[in-house]
Parts: C-alpha cells; structure tokens; sequence
C-alpha cells in the first residue's frame, strides 16, 4: 500500500476538491480540515527512509527526454511537508470555525486543490511534476488570494506575474540541463549542474540563474519583496497564515534543493569565494541581508495589521537567506530552524489577528484597542507569538536567531550580522506596536460586547502557544529532523541533545535558560496576584495625567495614539526612499503598457497602413541576411 | 482511402446547394449548413478513431507534378477535424446570437471549410495559392461590419490582394525557374536554383502567408478586423484561417525552402529559418505588450492571436522536430483556447453592446459559466499545465534551447510575453467575475456597474449554442491537455514526415519522372 | 511629398526586381525556355508515351482537348478550375453578404429612363452576345478561350437587358442557374471519382483529335462554366448597382 | 529579335506604376485601380516565362513529331494566367462591394482610421 502513498498525497486533495465544490458550507471546511489532518499524521508517522519512491510515464513519449511522474520523499521533503503540514492541520482547523455563514469566503476546495499540489512541489522528484505543481499552485494562490475583491485581485496579479517569470525560467533552466544529460530527474540535473560548476563551464550560472529566479521571486527576497505586503494583507483572513507561513517557505525548499547540494558538492577552490564563500552565496547573503532591513522598516511604519506582520515575513525570510548564504553546516541548520519557527510563530499572529476581525471586523491597528480584556486567550497567544519572533529567550524564536548569529560570526560575516541585529531590534519596535494597538491601549465602546473565540478556535492558538513553549524549551525538537537533512546533504550534525546546542563561539543549555526567565515571569505573576488592594484607573486618566480629559476636548475615541505610533522615527527614515522598488515596478509597467499601446496603434494608424507591407518585406530581407 | 477528397468537395457542393433554398435565412437553410458541418465533423472523428497512414490522394487521375495531389496524414487529418469543429461552433452561435444574416453567411463559412480542407491537405503550390485567395475572400466577406466603418477589413482586403500578387509573382519565378508546381518536387530542384531567384521566390512566396497569419508588422489590419468582425468571425478568423495559414506556411517552409535542419544561412547568404525567427519573434513580444495596453475586448484578442502567431512562427523556423511539435500543439490549442474567449467576448458583447471589457464588469455574477470558460480559455491560449498548450510551449522551449543564441533569446522573449499575455488575459477574467454590487460598497459607482447591474441577468439567455460549442471545445482542450499522447505521436510522425531531405512517406516524384516509363522489355507500364 | 516619395520607393522595387530577375544567372535560367512539364502535356505524354506523330485526326491521345491550355485547365490540372470557380462564386456571395444590410431599401439602379437607341438595339446585340458567347464557350477545347470568355459574354447581354430594360432576371433564377452549374461540376469530379477511381477524373474516351465531338466531358465542364460564369457576373453587377439614390433618406 | 527584355520590362513597369498607385493616396477606388494594375502586369510577367523562342500557339492545329523538341511554347503558364485572372476578378467584386459600404459609412472614399465609435453589435 505504502507504494501508492506518495501520488495520493499529491493527486488526492485536489480530487477531493473537486468534490467538495459540491458540498455544503461546513461539510466543505471539514473534510479540508480532515484531509490536512491526515496528511500530518501520515508524515509524521513515516520516517523518510522508508517510503518507496513512485514513478509513472507520462501519456507524452516522444518528447526526447522521457516525461514521466516521479514521486520521492526526500529528508529535506520530509521535513518541509512535516513542518507545513502541522501548521496547516491548525490553521484549517482554525478555518472551519472561522467561516461561519457570515465570514464564509468559499474558498475550502481551491484550498483543498492547493494543498495537493503544495505536497506535490515538495514530493516531486522531476522538474516537470515540480513545474506542474509549482505553476497550479500559484494560479490557485491567485484565484483565492483575488477571490472577492477587485485590488485584492490586481495584488493577486503581482504575485502570478512574478511567479509566472519564475516557474517559466525554472522550465527553461531544467530543458537546458535536460538537453544535455537527457533525464528531467531532479538529481540528475544536479549531478550535471555540480559538474558543470566544478569544471567553471560558463553555461552553469545561467542556469543557475534561472533556477534562483524562480525561487527568489516566490520567496520574496530583495528585488522581488514588495508583493507579500499586496497579496498577504488581501488574502481571505483565514488564508493568510498558510500563505504567509508556509506557501512563501516553497521559495526556500527551492534553494535548499538546488543551491545547497551544488555548492557544498563542488570542491573548494572550483568557485571564486569571497571571504570563504561561493560570491553566489555572498550575493545571496547581503540580499537576504537587504530584504530583512526593509522588511522591518516597511512593517514599522504601516498601519494594517496584516500588512505589518506581511512585511515581518519578508523580514524573516531575510534572516532565513543571510542563515542559508553562510554556507556552512550552523547556518544550514539555523535557515531550517528559523524557518520552522517561522511557520509556528507567524501562524499564531495571522491566526490571532483574523480572530480579532472575526470578532471586531477591524483590521486597522488605530481603530482596535484594550482587546486584552476581552479576549484575554487570543492576547497571550499573540504575547508568545511576538516574545518568540523577537527573539526573547524563553520562546523559540530565541534558539534559531541565536543560531542565526552563530552561524555569521563563525563566517566573520560581521556587516550582515550588524544587519540582522538592526532588523531584529527593528522587529521589537513593530512588533510591540502590534501588540499595544490591537490588546493594550483603551478599549473603546464599540467593542464592549466583544468575547472570546469559541473553544475549536482556540484550540490551534492554545497548540501554537505549547510548540512555542516546547521548542523553547528543548529545540532538540527540531534540530533533531535538521540534523537528518543535513546527513542527507553528506553534511555532519550540528552538536546538540534535546535541550543543549552547541554555536560556534558557545553553547546554551535552554532547558536552565526557559527555567530562569519561566521562574522571573511566574515571580512576577505571583506579585501582581498578591499585590493588595489595586485601583482599576481607566486608560484615559494616565494619560492626560489627572487633567480632565473633556476642557482638552479629548475622548477616549481620539487618545488612541496608535494610528501613527513611531512618527518621530518615521521623521530620521524619511531620507531613505522606503517604497523605491514598488514605485520601480509600476514604473515598469507603466512603460511597458505605454510601448504596447505606442505598438497597438501605431501599425494601426492610416498613414502607415500602405507602407507597412514594404517594411515587412525590408524587415524580412534585413533578418535573413543579417547572420 | 480517398475519403479525405469529402472534406473539399462536401463543403464546396452544400455551399452551392445552400442558395437554392432561397437568399432569407429560414430553419431550413440553417440546419442544412449546420448537419453538414457536423457530417464532417463526424468523419473526421471516425477516420481518426483508427490509425491513419499517410497516404497521397491523386487527382484527376496524372500522379504529381503533372496533375494535383492530396498528402493526408494523422496530423492534417486533425486540423481538418478542428477546423470543422470550430466552424460548426461559430456557426450556431452565430445563428442563436448574432445579427440576422443571409444565407451567403453559412455558403461563405461552408466556402471556408473548404478552402481550410484545401489547403491543409494539397502537395501542390499554384493550387495551395488558390485556396488561400479562396479562403480570403471568404474570410473578407464574413468580417465585413453591417454598421460602422469598414476600414479595417478594406485595409485587411488590400493587404491580402498585395500579398496575393506578390506570392503571384513568387510562384511565376519559382515555376519559371524549377520547372514545376509540386511541393515535394520543388523541394528536390531548390539545390539548382540560382541565388537571386531562390531567396527572391522564397521571399514573395512568404509575404502571403505571413499576412494571413497577422505576423508584425503585416498584421495592421487585424485589430480593426476582429472589433467590427461578428464574434464568431472573430473565431473562425483567429482560429481556422490562422491555422491554415501556419500550417501551409510550414508546409512551403519544409518541403521547399528545405529550412527543417538548421538555423544558420542555408541558402546561400540568405537565411530563411533566421528572417522568419527574427520576425516572429518581434510579434510574439510587442503583441503581449500590445494586450497590455488594449481596452477593447476583441481587440485584446486580436493581438493575442497575434502574439501567439508570433510564437508559432518561431517555432516553425528553428525546425528540428521538437519545435515543429511545439508549432503543432500550439497551433491546436491556441485555436482551441481563443474560440473559448471568443463565445464568451459574443455573449459579452450581445448583452452589453459594447466591445469594452471594462463594460463587461460584472457580467459573471448573472452566467457564472462565462468566467469558467473565460478563464480554461485563458489557461489554454497561456499554456497553464494540464492543458494543451503547456505541451507546446514545453516542447518548443526544448527545441529552442537547442538551437544556440538565437533559440535561448527566444526563450526568453517567450518567457516575458507568456506572462503579459496570462497578467491581460486574468484582468478581464476577473472583470467578468468581480461582484457588480460590489462597486457601489467600494463608494466608486459608475454607469458601467449600473448597466451591468440592469443587465438581463438571465441565465437561460446564454443560449444553448453556446453551452453546447463551450463544452465541445473544453472536452476537445482537457482530451487533448490530459492524453496527448496521439496528437504527440501524430505530430512527430508529421514532423519527421515533412523535415529532412527525403521525405520518406510523401509520393517521391524523383525527377526521373519525365523518363518514358518502359520496363525491361519495352512494355508500357501503366 | 508623399507622392514624390510614393515615385521613389516605386521605381526604387522595380529596378530592384529588374536587377535581379532580368540580368545575370537568373536571366538564363528564368526565361531559358526549357519545360519538360510543358513539353509533357504539349505532347500528351503525361501517362504514357505518346505516338511517335501527334496531329488532327490521331486517335486515343490520353487528353482529349487539341487546345493545350484547355486540356491543363480542365484536365490535368482541373482541381484548380474548382477552386478557381468557387473563388467567383465566394465573391458574389460576399458582394451580397457585405451590402445585405441596405439592399432591401435601395431601388433598382436605372432610375433614369435608358436611352431611345439602347432599348432599339438591346434585345439585338443580346441575341448576337448570346449566340456567340454560347460559341465560344463550346468550343474551348479547340479554340482559344472556353466557357470563362464565353460566359463573360453572356453576362454582358444580361447586363446589357438590365440597364435597358430595368427588368433584371430575378435574383432567385440566378441564384438557381448559378448554384446548379457549380453543383454539377461536383457531380462531374464525383463522377471521375466513381468510374476513373479519382476525383475530376475525365470519363468516357476521347474521339479524333480536332473535331467537334473529341472531348465531351471537357465541352461539358466548360459549358458548366460558361452558365455559371455569366449568373455570377449578372449578380454581381446587379448586387453592385443597387446603390439606392442618395437622394431619398434612408428609411428608418 | 528577342522579345524577351521588352515586354519583361513592360510587365515591371506595369508592376510599379500598381506600387506608385499604391503608395500615393488612401483612396479605396485608386488602390482597387493600383492592385487591378500590379496583378496585369504579373500575369504578363507569368506567360512571359512560358515564352520559347519559335514557339507556336500550344494548340494542336497541325501534325508535329513527339520526339523532337517541342514545337509549341509552354501552356502551363497561360493555365495558371487563366486561374489568376478569375482571382483577380474575384477580388477586385469583393473591394468594389466594400467600397460601396465604404461610401455609405463615410460619405467618402478615403480611407484614413478606424473610427473608435462605440457602437458594435455582436
């Protein structure tokens, strides 16, 4: 049966889509609930090793290389599609109390589809199957991502324009590797491709390029990290958590496939390196470096919620590149790492947000407020969540930006660390911003009724907060799958047990560490308990510091100071053209419509119109000779 | 085995048949056109469903050069089919959708279907010039407006009779200096001809297919065309009389030109392969930047006919059998795929009377059946995987990469239109679905939500010709995206057919053939 | 300025084209005047070898007409008189298709009363076009022209009664004649394809060389043709004169 | 006397004098005209090639040998002439009728740019 396991991974869901396009609301978002849920039990039952590769030819012979559909679970696989499919198990299950009669975006079998072919581009052991799934994944992104509202569909259009460039480049690198080695087969093409990098065979970086192209634009790093802010922020809210946790990570499983085995296979002196390492990686690294920066700086001075944590994932997948680009085994595992985190922590923030606008219908940070109060499950969610993508000790996030910055000064990468140290300081600023606007703060009148999420939702957020706890804990967790894809790469182990990892310049017992800070919190919590006889003092009073807040003509309504929460700061940026590459996009492609336009009518017009069959036959005469 | 000859010699005795039934358009001469669409249609399936050898149909009784011959095989076979598919569709939605027309309507797309057949399947070229005239005048006839201006098809009516001359006078030089009308045969004199009359011939001979198939910058009279043109012309121009110009086009371009092998110069100083590369090449990517600029809905589908006419001529000139396959597929599934966008552009069109897909907003709500279709149409015409054009765009991007600088910039100009033609394409698709209500939520209400919010929203008026020509073509596009493995076998043989230096299975009429045919012992052979 | 330039480009492509087509290797071997095609329907010896003397009165040659040119036009090479044909027919039709719209609205074209000496002699010349044209076209296949000239010929008379008369032969009888004739030439291709096994295949064996009765199937073709060339013409006149007079508004 | 450069040269001036009337204005009557001109001038260029010095008339009026060369010119250029006339004709029916359409949509024969009026029907 086992042999069989792969392809219906990859063709079940989308089957089961299908049929669920014809069932009724709630029997919809269960059976997409129950199928993600399978599918995590099922890998997490199934070590790598164990699974039997499946391949099938194509009805297409006679197209040279033979096409066929080749399945295989790598240990780099297994543990992309573990880490994605518990995230997914959660955020459906999250999704199927979120859509009730009035929230109910409609979207369960595209989802359903979706998740097929996302297990189908990491399952893929051929680049056609990968390009197949790759390009149906992100048309299905479009469609949801676009599904109601007509800007949410021209943010839509920027991601599948991108991913479309890329995907196209993907097909083109793997026909040319494929012309020469004859087999579409993933590892055959590497093999080639380390060949060629070794032997400095000029056709290598073009190649090579291609493939990046197609990975950096899904994920979202420097030239290409403006359309997350667009297409995150529009998804339908319960959407948006898979997107931003795990369909952006499909980027970085590119890299992992195809940069990683080529640069750590070619031996040392084949590739100019710069302090140490492949110039492609050191390019990678102050890329990524460069995407963490404006990641941060876009998200601190935004006002939408989900716009804010949109632009944090850019950030994040910035750290995850400079991690990758140190080129060594603590950064390969760090990369891995954070992007684990990544998935856990930032799910838990999309996932807490869309409660509140499944609550509230605010979205806006300066219209929410004092949520705290009434929802106090959601605020610790979000608490931990931001605790840990900070990188405080006692959460997750902690272990991996720790290995983070291992990795770098093992690397004497001492400018990008700088870098990241900014972001991640950065990162506190908005994300403390976040968490004040939406829970602390004035709670206004209009959410008086507000209440908790019902016991389904909060379940996930409850599952997120315990990850949280555990990695925090004893990142052996996860190092543990890390270490199996590094054996898998012939790299050897980072040096860790359940709770000690070992950096380069020291290592944390993170058993002791979680036990102080755990021990400092509950200290603090047993005072605030014990602490007498407290006056509740509305919000407002401390603010206007005992003045009567009426002769200021101020309401708790306009106190809220969240709308434009770090202007002085926003002031000192000012110099820095923050939206360049958005303004640098549309400035593209407005050039471009205007010469289509220039095209469409120009032949058109009638004073060309007797002339234009000279041309073509000049045009005709001049090409054939012009060799 | 001479069946094929039906497919030229039907159409062509229903056409004339048709007017005795009287000029006003009654049931009778509707159904009359329409079963003999389908009759052929019907054949063509049937003589696909076994295997098809290919085979040369003599006519009038003298073998080639001296008579005309037909070369059928599997792959021309199917064009055929597809063509009779097509017409049959634009037919009855023409009938249930369009504006009352007279009979001389169905004579001229029967005319059509003929004129297709013809040139599809014969082997010699003054014959292949004149179904092309034929297909053009028929094609001239069906685009002209009722109302508004003609411009466009006058100017598309001076294009193709200049183009027509010049292919006169391309074949006089060829005749004069080959000494021979046949395909094949010519293909075996080319090596003796002298430079000046090769690259001259070759040059005036391609003129006229490359207007037909609205290469830039001969292409200045399609835009105009398809806005005014009835929307099921519309499909018949971009689906059947594109496709026969390609097909034909490929024909001359293999067999005479010999270009099949190779890209640089094969004849002499003058390159074929190149000049046709270059020129495809310019059309495929200012063709998607055109799109991204078009407000106007069948203008939109003009250049992305034309853009993708582009893409096929490049694949015809590289040549080697994976790119001629590509050229194939992508020839079958953008005719497939653009009459989708078409059907849906007429109901469009018909309900809002206006051609601006701006003004089409909302209309999804009322038929959702519009936005599915529009956008299956969008996937094939794009090459989305899991349809048919993925297959051709795959193929072709393997033969191109082969083919050195040249076919790796093609790549890439393939890769920047693919995603300006699929970013035009979604647009309008999203229009179509986008809630009409919803832009008065959005504060932004403009008459176009009003008129499409007034817009009958009756499902029922969607006609059954629609739904019947829709869900006809989308089986053809999921057969052929899901299972194609006998078009790929089809078109390889073809592929392998026509390049080369010795088509083997085409009628050798080695030039031996003017030898008094006697045997050993003086006998006359038949 | 335009047309300065217009002269230009002009003479500009026919020098070029004269270059190249008149002087050096091309020259000799565009207008060597070697033809074996030629030379093989010239002699009839396109199947078989052909005796040795080749003149009036030989028997059984492999096609019938003695006119060369009619024997290519009809014979060998027939399937392209079919799409010749339908590109006339096409065209009609198309006429009609294009000006559909107006024509139920416009008057017949002789609005101004024809002239004293036109209606004298119309009915006169007609009967003269008639009887010749009819002559030419039977026989194409021994002299020049066949039944494209012979059916022009009787287009002219029909115009010829049109413009003097005012009463056109109905659009219903030409469209019959017209649709007829084009049928039977099918019928004719489909009747080469039953007995002689291919399409446009002539049937039935080809007399003496020169006389009257030598090629009955290619006399039959062309007759065909004539009827349908001179319907074609008169409709197409007819389609093209319905231009109603400016004067009168169009009706609403 | 070679006939030959004379009426190529003819047949190439009646090409260009079509071109000039091509070129020169965007009146639909003058391109009618110019096309009607180039194809006359082709068809002469196209039984120009069937030429054979000493040829006779290619119909059988008298008996000749079929062993020697052949005493008559090439027929098969004036076949192809026949067919290309009729297209010619064809064609030049079609353009008179849109013309007509022409004249009735714009008072005029200059045929300049496509109107972008709104109106379409299907």
């Amino acid at each position: 049966m086992t042999k069989y396991l792969l392809p219906a991974l990859v063709i079940l869901p989308p089957v089961l889509g299908l049929l669920a396009a014809f069932l009724p609301r709630l029997l919809r978002w269960l059976l997409l609930f129950l199928t993600a849920l399978a599918t995590a039990t099922v890998l997490v039952a199934v070590r790598p090793g164990e699974m039997m590769p499946f391949s099938a030819a194509l009805p297409v012979d006679a197209l040279g290389p033979a096409l066929g559909l080749h399945l295989a679970l790598t240990p780099t696989a297994w543990f992309f599609l573990v880490m994605s499919s518990l995230a997914t198990a959660s955020f459906t299950l999250f999704s199927l109390v979120f859509n009730d009669e009035r929230h109910d975006s409609g979207i369960a079998p595209l989802y359903l589809a979706l998740l097929g072919f996302g297990s189908g581009v990491f399952l893929a052991a051929d680049w056609i199957t990968f390009f197949v799934c790759w390009e149906l994944a992100s048309v299905l992104t479009l469609i949801i991502v676009g599904h109601r509202r007509g800007h949410a569909f021209s943010a839509g259009l920027w991601y599948f324009a991108l991913s479309a460039l890329g995907s196209l480049s993907l097909l083109a690198g793997a026909w040319w590797i494929a012309l020469h080695n004859g087999s579409f087969r993933i590892d055959d093409s590497l093999v080639t491709l380390t060949g060629w990098v070794a032997s400095g065979r000029a056709a290598a970086w073009p190649v090579l390029g291609l493939f990046s192209l197609a990975f950096l634009t899904k994920a979202a790093l420097f030239p290409f990290h403006m359309w997350p802010a667009f297409a995150h922020a529009e998804a339908p809210d319960d959407f948006s958590p898979f997107l931003s946790g795990v369909l952006i990570k499909y980027g970085i499983y590119g890299l992992f496939v195809v940069w990683v085995p080529v640069f750590f296979h070619t031996p040392e002196g084949a590739v100019r390196t710069i302090s140490g390492i492949p110039w492609p990686l050191y390019i990678l690294g102050w890329v990524s470096a460069l995407t963490a920066v404006v990641g941060t700086l876009m998200a601190i001075f935004t006002n939408d919620a989900k716009r804010l944590l949109a632009w944090s994932t850019v950030a994040n997948l910035g750290y995850i590149g400079t991690a990758l680009s140190a080129h060594s085994v603590l950064g390969t595992a760090a990369a891995l790492f954070h992007l684990a985190n990544h998935m856990v922590f930032k799910g838990a923030m999309f996932t807490t947000v869309a409660a509140v606008k499944w609550r509230t219908g605010e979205r806006e940070m300066h219209r929410m407020g004092g949520l705290a109060l009434r929802m106090p499950l959601t605020f610790m969610t979000f608490l931990l969540a931001i605790i840990a993508a900070a990188g405080i000790p006692p959460m997750s996030g902690f272990a991996s930006k720790w290995m983070i910055f291992q990795a770098l000064f093992e690397k004497q990468l001492v400018f990008q660390a700088t870098a990241l140290f900014f972001a991640s300081t950065g990162a506190f600023l908005y994300l403390y911003r976040a968490l004040h606007s939406i829970f602390l703060g004035q709670l206004s009148t209009r959410h008086e009724h507000v209440r908790e999420v019902p016991f389904l939702m909060a379940l996930p957020m409850v599952a997120f907060m315990l990850a949280l706890m555990a990695v925090g804990f004893a990142p052996g967790l996860i190092l543990k799958p890390v270490n199996w894809v590094l054996a898998s790469h012939g790299l050897d182990a980072v040096r860790s047990n359940w709770t000690i990892v070992v950096g380069a310049t020291a290592h944390i017992d993170f058993a002791t560490l979680f036990g102080v800070f755990g021990f400092a919190a509950a200290l603090v919590f047993l005072f605030f308990v014990l602490g007498g006889r407290r006056t509740k003092v509305p919000m407002m009073d401390n603010y206007t510091s005992g003045e009567d807040p009426a002769d200021w003509g101020l309401t708790p309504e306009r106190y809220q100071y969240a709308y434009a929460f770090y202007q002085p700061i926003r002031v000192l940026f000012s110099r820095i053209p923050l939206g360049a590459t958005e303004a640098l996009f549309a400035r593209v492609a407005r050039a471009l419509v205007r010469t289509g336009s220039l095209v469409a009518d120009g032949f058109a017009s009638a004073a060309f119109s007797t002339w234009s069959i000279l041309l073509g036959a000049a045009l005709l005469i001049l090409f054939g000779v012009l060799s | 085995m001479s069946a094929a000859v039906a497919f030229i010699a039907a159409p062509l005795a229903a056409a004339f048949l048709l007017p005795l039934l009287g000029t006003r358009p009654t049931w009778g001469t509707r159904a009359a056109s329409l079963l003999t669409l389908g009759a052929l249609f019907a054949l063509g399936a049937w003589m696909l469903a076994g295997p098809v050898p290919p085979h040369v149909i003599v006519l009038g009784g003298w073998r080639a050069p001296f008579g005309i011959s037909l070369y059928v095989d599997a792959s021309s076979l199917m064009l055929v089919t597809l063509f009779e598919l097509l017409a049959l569709a634009a037919l009855w939605f023409q009938h249930q959708h369009g504006q009352e027309k007279p009979v001389s309507f169905d004579v001229l797309v029967l005319v059509l279907m003929a004129a297709g057949a013809g040139a599809v399947l014969t082997q010699d070229l003054f014959n292949l010039f004149v179904f092309l005239e034929i297909a053009t005048v028929a094609a001239l006839a069906l685009s002209a407006p009722q109302t508004g201006s003609p411009r466009g098809v006058i100017r598309y009516w001076l294009f193709s009779a200049v183009s027509g001359a010049a292919m006169l006078l391309g074949i006089a030089i060829l005749y004069s200096g080959a000494g021979t009308l046949n395909l094949v045969d010519l293909g075996a004199r080319w090596g003796r001809l002298a430079e000046p009359v090769r690259w001259l011939s070759g040059v005036l001979i391609l003129l006229g297919f490359l207007v037909k198939m609205e290469i830039m910058p001969f292409h200045g009279w399609a835009p105009a065309t398809y806005r005014r043109a009835p929307s099921s012309v519309g499909l018949l121009l971009s689906g059947v009389v594109t496709g026969l110009a390609a097909f034909s086009a490929w024909k001359f371009f293999a067999l005479v030109l010999r270009g099949g092998t190779s890209l640089p110069p094969v004849s002499g100083v003058f390159s074929f392969s190149q000049a046709l590369f270059g020129l495809g090449a310019l059309t495929l990517i200012l063709g998607a930047l055109a799109m991204l600029a078009e407000k106007d809905g069948k203008r939109l589908l003009a250049f992305s006919t034309i853009s993708q006419m582009g893409l096929v001529l490049m694949a015809l000139a590289l040549g080697n059998p994976r790119a001629v396959r590509g050229a194939l597929f992508l020839v079958f599934s953008h005719a497939l795929g653009k009459s989708l966008l078409f059907l849906v552009a007429g109901i469009a069109v018909s309900r809002t009377r206006r051609s601006e897909w701006g003004a089409w907003r909302g209309l999804g709500q009322s038929s959702r059946s519009l936005v599915w279709f529009w956008f299956l149409g969008t996937a094939t015409v794009v090459g989305l995987p899991l349809v048919p054009g993925f297959w051709g765009k795959l193929s072709f991007v393997g033969g191109a990469l082969g083919m050195g600088m040249w076919g790796k910039a093609g790549v890439a100009l393939l890769i920047a239109a693919t995603v300006a033609e699929s970013v035009a394409l979604l647009r309008v698709g999203h229009g179509l679905w986008e809630h009409a209500d919803l832009r008065k939520r959005s504060g932004d209400v403009d008459e176009t939500s009003a008129a499409a919010g007034a817009a009958p929203a009756c499902k029922a008026c969607a006609g059954v010709s629609y739904w019947a020509g829709a869900l006809a073509i989308s089986a053809g596009i999921l057969w052929m995206g899901l299972w194609p493995a006998t078009f790929t076998r089809a078109f390889a043989d073809t592929a392998a057919a026509y390049a080369g230096d010795q088509p083997v299975s085409v009628v050798r009429t080695s030039t031996d053939a003017f030898a008094p045919r006697r045997d050993g012992q003086g006998q006359v052979k038949p | 300025m335009n047309k300065l330039l217009a002269v230009f480009v002009s003479a500009g492509v026919v020098a070029l084209l004269g270059v190249f087509l008149l002087t050096g290797p091309a020259r000799d071997q565009l207008f060597s005047g070697r033809s074996e095609l030629g030379d093989a329907f010239s002699r009839r010896d396109v199947r078989g070898p052909a005796p040795d003397q080749v003149g009036p009165g030989s028997r059984g040659l492999e096609s019938a007409p003695a006119n060369t040119v009619t024997a290519i036009v009809l014979d060998y090479r027939g399937f392209d008189t079919l799409g010749e044909v339908t590109v006339l027919f096409a065209a009609v039709a198309g006429a009609g298709l294009v000006l559909f719209a107006r024509r139920r609205r416009g008057q017949a074209v002789s609005a101004r009363r024809p002239s004293l000496i036109l209606t004298a002699a119309a009915p006169w010349v007609f009967l003269f076009l008639f009887v010749v044209g009819f002559a030419i076209a039977l026989h194409g296949h021994l002299t020049p022209g066949g039944g494209f000239p012979g059916g022009a010929l009787l287009a002219a008379g029909l115009v010829l009664l049109l413009s003097a008369t005012g009463r056109e032969p109905s659009a219903r009888r030409l469209h019959l004649l017209e649709g007829l004739a084009g049928f039977s030439f099918v019928a004719v291709g489909v009747a080469g394809l039953v007995w002689k096994g291919s399409f446009l295949a002539h049937f039935g064996d080809s007399g003496v060389l020169g006389d009257f009765w030598s090629a009955p199937v290619t006399m039959l073709l062309y007759l065909i043709i004539a009827l349908k060339v001179s319907a074609e013409l008169a409709n197409a006149v007819r389609t093209l004169a319905h231009v109603e007079d400016p004067t009168t508004k169009e009706a609403p | 006397m070679n006939v030959v450069p004379i009426v190529a040269i003819s047949a190439l001036l009646l090409f260009g004098i079509g071109l000039y009337g091509l070129w020169s204005g965007r009146n639909v009557l003058r391109w009618i005209l110019a096309v009607g001109l180039m194809e006359t001038g082709i068809n002469v260029f196209l039984v120009l090639t069937g030429w054979r010095p000493g040829g006779a008339v290619p119909i059988i009026t008298g008996a000749f040998s079929t062993r020697g060369p052949s005493p008559f010119i090439d027929p098969v250029p004036s076949a192809l002439v026949l067919t290309s006339i009729v297209i010619g004709l064809g064609t030049t029916t079609l353009a008179l009728a849109l013309a007509v359409l022409h004249a009735r949509a714009h008072g005029d024969l200059e045929c300049g740019d496509d109107p972008e009026n709104a109106e379409v029907l299907e």
